[in-house]
């Protein structure tokens, strides 16, 4: 598992890659938490999860629970790109129905920008 | 291939061992030619779903153990998940969606076995363990049209 | 991670579950970050010529179970592979290069199993099986220079 | 394991891909030995390795036993292309001082033909 940052404005863009499970979970939370807390001014992420090989219901654990951060302070998370193994996931578990899904990165930037 | 086949892994309940099982498993089931890179993907899942359980709510302390083993009867692949753990006291109860002990946790780990396997079976006694069982079969055996793997 | 971990996997000594063995072993062996791909690939080798070894020669009738052992202390792997087959009455000249009890066979099993891990250890009683011992370490453990895994 | 063969002239061009061990070995020999028997006037074969991910001693015998079918004929075997991967196994086995080893198929066609 690779997480890659960038923050662009109050944007943050994480880019994930391999597997997201229980073993790597930490490691990413780790990395988000010490992204968010030294940039307080970012109030959403957008993850791109195109090359996530693998995630599981532990890996979409760590995923809710930056959201709920960002969310209690009325920010958001994105995710983008889901291969149709992460899709599946994300719809079996409902997580879906939280959290906005788009399909290239210039959706989720049209849709924050309100273009 | 239609033979009858078997594996046993045994290892310690860690999360670094729950890659270590589902790739393995999913290596073992690739032996069934028919199933496709999608179902291999629902075992690798499922099997990551049930491990993960052990490693977060099997044992009260360090050093317990989880088996896996894995049987090709024809084309029915059968996956066994056990541990001598803490048990579940109401399986029922644990099988509903959203359930979970763990406040950080989905709580739907079961619902995706049960989703993605063709048969579910979770067995417990408190106090001695818990025995997950999952079959799974390739949806479109010796179809021509189905997503073929190289 | 230079934890201590380990797994043991057990099956029929029939020749497509050699592939099964050896993806399982790499993919436990990649726990120890500073393998290199070529490092994963060595260990790959010799868990198939270690474990294809069983299912050529092991037994002579078929039934016959593989016992794979592996363990990580610190940035060591062991592997231990084992039978209960017919053994080996001469170890020494088993394991010298080109040396074959199959007419068909290169008799060159032992030695790269030599060749890619630190060090090998056969012993065997005859009538009791044989049990293969190889270790294996980062060469180039905690340089920034070797080939990195992503 | 997959073996994709083509004649031309007395030439068997023979494209292996995946993994080549004890547990493919039968289907690959019993693919070849077919194609020899039905094309009684092949003498070579171009052993194309590029994409085998894995090759052990079980491997290299069935490539060997080939080998020496042809030779038995005045014939050869001529290996294209090998990963690192296999290149090793060659070595290790003492294979590369049998059979030629060429790096693509240009090398092996000049080679065949005298140029
Ligand atoms: N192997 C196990 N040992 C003990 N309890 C378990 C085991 N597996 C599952 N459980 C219990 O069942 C509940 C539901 O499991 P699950 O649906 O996988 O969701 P989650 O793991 O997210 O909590 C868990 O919260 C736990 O209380
Ligand atoms: N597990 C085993 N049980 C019995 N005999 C074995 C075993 N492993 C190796 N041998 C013997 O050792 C010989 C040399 O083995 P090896 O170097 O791997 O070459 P090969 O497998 O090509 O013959 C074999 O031919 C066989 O007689």
């Amino acid at each position: 598992m690779r997480t890659e940052t960038r923050a662009i404005g109050n944007v943050l863009v994480v880019r994930l890659s391999g597997e997201l499970d229980l073993g790597t979970a930490p490691e990413f939370r780790a990395k988000l938490e010490e992204e968010l807390d030294a940039k307080p001014d970012i109030t959403r992420i957008f993850l791109v999860l195109r090359d996530v090989t693998f995630i599981d219901s532990s890996g979409l654990g760590a995923i809710l629970g930056r959201y709920r951060r960002l969310r209690a302070h009325g920010g958001g998370l994105f995710a983008i790109a889901p291969s149709p193994q992460v899709r599946k996931v994300f719809d079996l578990s409902g997580l879906t129905s939280i959290i906005p899904v788009y399909e290239t990165e210039d959706e989720a930037w049209a849709r924050a920008s309100g273009v | 291939m239609s033979a009858t086949n078997h594996v046993t892994l045994e290892f310690p309940a860690i999360a670094q061992n729950v890659e270590f099982a589902r790739v393995a498993v999913a290596c073992f089931a690739s032996q069934i030619d028919s199933f496709t890179m999608e179902e291999i993907d629902d075992i690798k899942l499922i099997v990551s779903e049930a491990v993960s359980n052990v490693v977060l709510h099997g044992y009260d302390s360090p050093g317990g153990l989880v088996r896996v083993h894995a049987v090709i009867e024809g084309n029915v692949l059968t996956i066994t998940v056990e541990d001598t753990g803490r048990g579940i006291a109401d399986v029922e109860q644990a099988r509903q969606p959203a359930f979970t002990t763990s406040p950080d946790r989905m709580g739907m780990g079961f619902t995706i076995m049960e989703a993605l396997s063709d048969d579910l079976d979770v067995s417990s006694r408190p106090g001695a363990g818990v025995r997950v069982i999952m079959k799974k079969a390739p949806r479109m055996a010796g179809s021509e049209e189905h997503e073929r793997r190289s």
